[in-house]
């Protein structure tokens, strides 16, 4: 199987945290742990983008390579997951990863830190595919199931993308094409307004 | 195993009941009983740890009594309690151990190590690893009555003097008084004044009492060996004599060995009750002045302290009664950082003064009190028992320092209230006599000159009793020694001493051994002249000149 | 299989032993033998005893100054080891679900790493002390300090246990507490029972004499 | 003679084993400042061309461009928020990780580890090599008291601290590389775990043992006249005269002083390390690891180095069994504490010969004055 990836497309991301409630229902994570959020920029300012951020499933995933018990693995399609019966919660993995993707429970006011949980592509763990232990610890495992990230899922707007790295960024490719020819084409419309040339849309001289 | 061993083993075996079981099943080593102790804080050795003491006594509880160590002792696991046990451990109890019970009072888990070190001097004694002195002590008081041999002629004599001196009757084996008293040896030998003090108080607030020719002697050298049997058959000759004359109360000496002995060991060595009640003296005199039958007068001003004897206070009960006592006739009384029930012990008790290998470390012991006193700084040592008084002097002496030692009775029999009394023609019954006549008199008296810092008069000048002899003391340069070797020459009196030419004197001195070679008898002759005259400020003025007695 | 047999049998036999161990001890002191004092009492022994038991707690304050040691490192150990005993919520679920079938207040997890550090601190500085002075080196035997030692790994494992999620130490953790309970009725350990009859059996007897100890 | 040469070269090799060890530390701090400085500037670099590129550019390149200037130029105009509400959440993306991880897995696992291994070869190199340092003309007999008993409970205090300290940390640093392959996966989870528990538990109590070590033995240590000599001629040992050292050498204080302040460095990262939850902690947290891994491995090179002292140089060890040491070994190594002692002892000991002598003769004589 190929490498699965997400992708925000920041233009549609509507800041709805439908993501994240659906990330969290689907996958009963406990209070405090947010395997995804909505990050948004420039909030209230021209600009203003806003992006759903999880795990990235990195290919050379920095937590795996400072996790001083190794239990990180990756699997055949390129999605980092990581035994929290070997996990003993150090954090490490958290102050390596740039995205903020390791959560952990907080058992107490020392702020003792759980065992380390974090966005499984919906892939569930180590555990026995479908088994009940396998929920109780990583949460659902819909990709064995032939489904794709809830999240991604349930993006309204599609913002969200998830699955095979290759489609997602054809998807992407053709909304950035769709979008750059809407770009063009109001440009050209200005062009022909103003300047009354006809643009060559062959896509070869756009400089 | 030789029948030695076999019969301390089997004393120890006796030994172990609840108590017993409970205290070394509670005892984890911490170490705290060490810093009770004065002979581990003197000499920082750490076995003398109380608790450590009790080792024969634990290894046969742990051996016999505790399921692992039978079992380990099946394996062959353990050593056992060997004849070098025992006899390393004789020098640890008797001559390391006062018996003063400071350490049961700090175990954090309540362990009453003072009980249990009397209960390996039982198996020590009966294996036969006891000193030679406590066990003459306890044959002689068979024997004679009184560890000290056959001291009843003393006693008459000393009794014969307090009749003459006071004019008052010393009642001796009269039936159906109140209160038969009884007198410890070394009150007898050291302290007669205790005896004419009791005869004065008694007069007074009209105690009717008695003392026993048969059983006068309150010491009990069977406690202080260890050795329950002799300690039961000295009790019985007591109670026997007790019921004989008919008593309602025993009076215990100050000395409070004595008192535990009679008051508390007394019933569980006889095995019985008595029929009779048991004071210490203190009690009584405390009842009395409460009664208002001890009228008292006058303060002692200088400034003194009271030392608790450990047996008495601390592990007899009586602890009010003498602070009560001191606080009547006395108004500048301080107390040592430690005292009441936490007083140090003075390092004598539990017979360890009458073991004569033990004075290196009795003296050693006794810088606990000389730094306590030392704090304190003060003029006088009141106490009460006869045997922390003689320690407490040994160790003044050993220290060099003048603090006179009183016994409490004596000194609430100096401030009896004259008029009371019924006899005043005796000098002895003045409460304030100047200090000429207490050089002279019979029985001494504490006077004020000597509660003062008057530093010629040394506080053994009570002890002298005979009339035919002067205290030569009394002369700067003479101590108790060449006192006696002078009196050993013939020269027993002030007057005879001042006609001594100073060749004889110092040819005395020769023949007594090199150590005596150095004192220089010149001013002696001139000093006993004074005293001879009375010329007691005149003395005191040249002996400010003086310096050693030259 | 080793873990079955922690669970299972050696738990039970442990308890058995602690169980039994103690109430011999404790039947051993009732029923055993006693000397009756005939003296006449002074004082009545009864009082002497209660007050006793709870006196000792206090140390004597001339001493206080020579055993300061003894005194900070033995309560900071008692009172740590007590509250984690007793308060620490994985002891107190254990309790509930176990024997009692109630709980009561626990410690948060804070308060729990705290009463382990102070426990450790005054075990660490007691056995040391043992070690290093010369009065506790000459008197303890090898069994004070093997209880110390059992003691120490009971709270380490216990402590090495805290994130309850490796079965591993959890097991390690019972493991030791067996050890530790089935050594208890023979060893000086006993002396967290037997105190009390035995500060009430001098508290007795000074209280018959009248004095206060 | 011979002894002192022998002794002469451990101290000198032990010596250029320090200044060593101090270029490396320094070295790594270098390297430490320096990288983000680099790291910084190529991005700058970056983002400059950025803004002069020409044509149509994805509206989320510019997202992505500015996410990364706000997190190298601060909070330079550009905020991000998040609805959830927990540490970091608001942070797009933590650049810092890059270079923790870059530290810790290409500087600290390998530099560190053939630090310690080196230093721990090299000791054990010398400790086969050198003959122990024999008490010169052989024990006396006598002993001279030195350490009290809490002065040892202390120091046995902090070894025991540090020590296990030292191998929980170990344990977590290098057991990837050294116990995973013997334990396992799974074998060595649990032992980590175990690890880090125990570490965070017995972490505060290193402080209690740091201010018990500075309270009972901050007497001894501050600077004296002579120790700047001892440090010149490596022990006394390039003098002709054989110096005369007091309670402790500048080497013990140096020992003293570097615990000391290693383990204060070591206490607040790691205390720092003990609440990671604290706002606005995480960049410090990934500062106080670093720091926190150096301080240590400094801390248990110099304590083996330490161990190898005690052990090469006879009779040193006793002070710390039983607080009492031989008279000739405090002759040779202490000499002018020994002096003074003695001195002190002495005088002690006149007074109370005399006091006794004098006051048994007046007990025997009697003599009042």
């Amino acid at each position: 199987m190929a490498n699965v990836k997400f992708y925000c497309d920041s233009e549609r991301c509507i800041e709805c945290n439908g993501c994240v409630t659906a990330c969290k229902n689907e996958n009963d994570v406990p209070w405090g742990v947010n395997r995804r959020r909505v990050v948004t920029v420039k909030d209230g300012e021209p600009g203003e983008r806003s992006l759903s951020v999880a795990c990235m499933h990195c290919s050379d995933a920095p937590c795996a390579a400072v996790c001083p018990v190794d239990c990180f693995y990756t699997t055949d399609n390129g999605i980092v997951l990581h035994d929290k019966d070997i996990c003993i919660g150090c954090g490490y993995c958290s102050y390596a990863c740039p995205f903020g993707a390791p959560q952990f429970p907080e058992s107490g006011a020392f702020s003792s830190k759980g065992k380390m949980d974090k966005c499984t592509f919906c892939a569930g763990g180590p555990e026995e595919t479908g088994s009940a232990e396998e929920y109780q610890k990583y949460g659902a495992n819909r990709l064995a199931e032939g489904k794709l990230p809830l999240c991604a899922e349930m993006c309204a707007t599609k913002a969200l993308l998830a699955g095979d790295a290759n489609v997602v960024s054809d998807i992407y490719r053709q909304r950035v094409i769709n979008r750059s020819m809407s770009t063009l084409a109001s440009n050209v419309r200005i062009q022909k307004d103003f300047l009354g040339s006809s643009p060559d849309l062959t896509g070869k001289a756009t400089k | 195993m030789s029948e030695r061993l076999e019969r301390g083993v089997e004393a120890l075996r006796g030994q172990i009941d609840s108590k017993v079981n409970a205290f070394f099943s509670s005892c984890v080593n911490c170490g705290i009983c060490a810093e009770s102790c004065l002979f581990y804080t003197e000499t920082q050795d750490p076995r003398y740890t109380p608790i450590y003491k009790t080792e024969p006594l634990r290894k046969v509880w742990k051996e016999e009594f505790t399921f692992w160590g039978k079992f380990s002792k099946k394996l062959g696991l353990t050593k056992s309690l060997c004849e070098e046990d025992l006899s390393s451990w004789e020098e640890l109890v008797y001559d390391g151990c006062s018996m003063c019970g400071r350490c049961s009072m700090v175990c954090p888990v309540g362990i009453d190590v003072a009980d249990m070190i009397y209960r390996v001097k039982q198996g020590l004694e009966a294996s036969g690893y006891s000193p030679q002195s406590l066990v003459a002590a306890a044959d002689r008081a068979i024997e004679f009555g009184s560890p000290m041999g056959n001291i009843l002629p003393a006693l008459k004599a000393h009794i014969k003097h307090i009749e003459a001196d006071t004019g008052l009757t010393v009642p001796i084996d009269v039936e159906g008084v109140d209160y038969m008293t009884t007198i410890s040896a070394n009150e007898i030998v050291t302290f007669p004044e205790y005896i004419a003090a009791l005869t004065r108080i008694f007069h007074h607030a009209g105690v009717t009492w008695t003392i026993s020719s048969e059983a006068f002697e309150a010491t009990n050298s069977g406690l202080q060996l260890g050795d329950n049997k002799i300690a039961a058959e000295l009790i019985e000759r007591i109670v026997a004599a007790a019921e004989k004359l008919k008593v309602k109360y025993i009076v215990s000496p100050e000395c409070g060995h004595a008192y535990s002995a009679i008051r508390w060991n007394g019933p569980n060595f006889i095995g019985r009750g008595y029929k009779f009640g048991v004071v210490h003296i203190l009690e009584l005199l405390d009842e009395l002045y409460h009664d208002g039958r001890l009228k008292l007068s006058g303060m002692e001003t200088s400034k003194l302290t009271f030392h608790d004897p450990c047996q008495l206070v601390r592990r007899g009960g009586v602890d009010a009664q003498p602070q009560e006592l001191l606080a009547s006739v006395a108004e500048n009384i301080v107390v040592m950082k430690e005292h009441g029930r936490m007083n140090w012990c003075c390092g004598g008790g539990g017979g360890v003064s009458a073991i004569e290998r033990a004075e290196e470390i009795r003296i050693k012991v006794f810088n606990r009190k000389k730094s306590q006193l030392d704090e304190l700084n003060v003029e006088t040592v009141v106490t009460a028992c006869s045997n922390c008084r003689t320690v407490l002097e040994d160790g003044l002496d050993a220290n060099n320092m003048e603090i006179p030692v009183l016994g409490l009775t004596e000194l609430i029999a100096e401030h009896l209230v004259v008029s009371d009394s019924v006899s005043s023609k005796s000098a002895g019954s003045q409460p304030l006599m100047d200090a000429k006549s207490s050089a002279v008199s019979p029985v001494p008296v504490i006077t004020k000159k000597t509660m003062n810092t008057d530093k010629s008069s040394s506080s053994k000048s009570q002890k002298s009793i005979s009339d035919t002899e002067d205290n030569l003391k009394k002369i700067e340069g003479i101590g108790p020694k060449i006192e006696e070797i002078l009196k050993v020459g013939g020269i027993t009196t002030f007057s005879k001493l001042s006609t001594s030419q100073y060749d004889d004197l110092k040819a005395l001195l020769n023949e007594a051994g090199s150590r005596y070679k150095m004192h220089n008898p010149t001013t002696w002759p001139q000093q006993a002249e004074l005293a001879n005259k009375g010329a007691w400020d005149e003395l005191s003025d040249l002996q400010d000149r003086l310096l050693g007695g030259r | 299989m080793i873990a079955n047999f922690i669970d299972g049998p050696l738990w039970y036999f442990s308890q058995a032993v602690f169980a039994i161990g103690i109430i011999w001890k404790i039947l051993s002191l009732i029923v055993g033998k006693k000397k009756s004092d005939l003296s006449v009492a002074r004082g009545s022994s009864v009082p002497g005893a209660i007050r006793t038991i709870f006196s000792r707690f206090i140390p004597d304050k001339g001493m206080a100054s020579h055993i300061k040691l003894q005194i900070i490192a033995g309560y900071l150990f008692h009172l740590g080891l007590f509250a984690l005993l007793f308060f620490a919520a994985p002891h107190v679920r254990f309790l509930d679900e176990n024997f009692l079938g109630f709980s009561w207040i626990t410690l948060p997890h804070w308060g729990f790493i705290v009463a382990a550090q102070v426990a450790f601190l005054g075990l660490l500085l007691l056995f040391l002390h043992r070690l290093m002075h010369q009065v506790t080196r000459l008197i303890s035997s090898t069994g004070d300090y093997l209880a110390s030692i059992i003691t120490f790994i009971v709270m380490l494992t216990g402590c090495l246990a805290l994130l309850e999620e490796f079965s591993e130490l959890r097991l390690l953790h019972r493991f030791s507490v067996e050890i530790f309970l089935i050594y208890f009725p023979f060893s000086s350990l006993m002396h967290a029972f037997t105190f009390v009859p035995s500060r009430a059996f001098t508290g007795a007897w000074f209280g018959r004499r009248g004095i206060k100890s | 003679m011979d002894a002192l040469k022998r002794s002469s070269k451990t101290i000198t090799s032990l010596n250029v084993n320090l200044s060593l060890l101090v270029c490396f530390i320094v070295i790594i701090f270098a390297m430490l400042s320096f990288s983000p400085v680099f790291a910084a500037e190529g991005k700058l670099g970056n983002s400059n061309t950025a803004t002069h590129q020409l044509g149509v550019k994805s509206p989320a390149t510019d997202l992505w461009r500015a996410v990364r200037n706000r997190d190298f130029g601060g909070s330079k105009g550009m905020s991000s928020t998040s609805q959830i509400k927990s540490l970091g959440a608001n942070t797009f993306i933590n650049v810092k990780g890059q270079e923790w991880r870059k530290f810790r897995q290409n500087w600290l696992l390998p530099y560190g580890g053939y630090f310690l291994v080196s230093v721990v070869g090299f000791l054990f190199f010398l400790y086969v090599v050198i003959k122990k340092v024999k008490i010169p003309n052989g024990r006396s007999g006598k002993s001279v008291s030195r350490l009290s008993t809490m002065q040892r409970v202390s120091h046995w205090f902090m070894v025991i601290l540090i020590g296990f300290m030292a191998l929980t940390g170990l344990l977590l640093l290098f057991g990837r590389l050294v116990a995973i392959p013997v334990l396992g996966l799974d074998g060595f989870a649990f032992v980590a775990s175990a690890s880090k528990e125990s570490h965070n538990v017995f972490g505060p109590l290193v402080i209690v043992s740091l201010l018990l070590m500075l309270i009972y033995f901050i007497q001894h240590n501050w600077p004296a006249k002579g120790d700047i000599k001892w440090l010149f001629s490596l022990g006394g040992l390039l003098s002709k005269k054989h110096l005369k050292i007091g309670f402790f050498n500048a080497g013990e204080k140096l020992l003293f002083w570097f615990t000391i302040w290693l383990g204060v460095v070591l206490s607040i990262t790691g205390l720092l390390l003990l609440f990671p939850y604290y706002e606005q902690t995480e960049a410090y947290t990934q500062l106080a690891i670093a720091i926190h891994a150096i301080a240590a491995l400094l801390l248990i090179a110099i304590a083996f180095a330490h161990v190898w002292m005690v052990v090469t140089i006879e009779g040193t060890m006793d002070a710390m069994k039983d607080g009492n040491v031989d008279e000739n070994w405090a002759k040779y190594h202490h000499s002018r504490w020994y002096e003074e002692t003695t001195v002190a002892n002495k005088a002690l000991d006149v007074d109370a010969h005399v006091e006794e002598m004098s006051s048994s003769e007046s007990r025997k004589e009697g003599v009042y004055q």
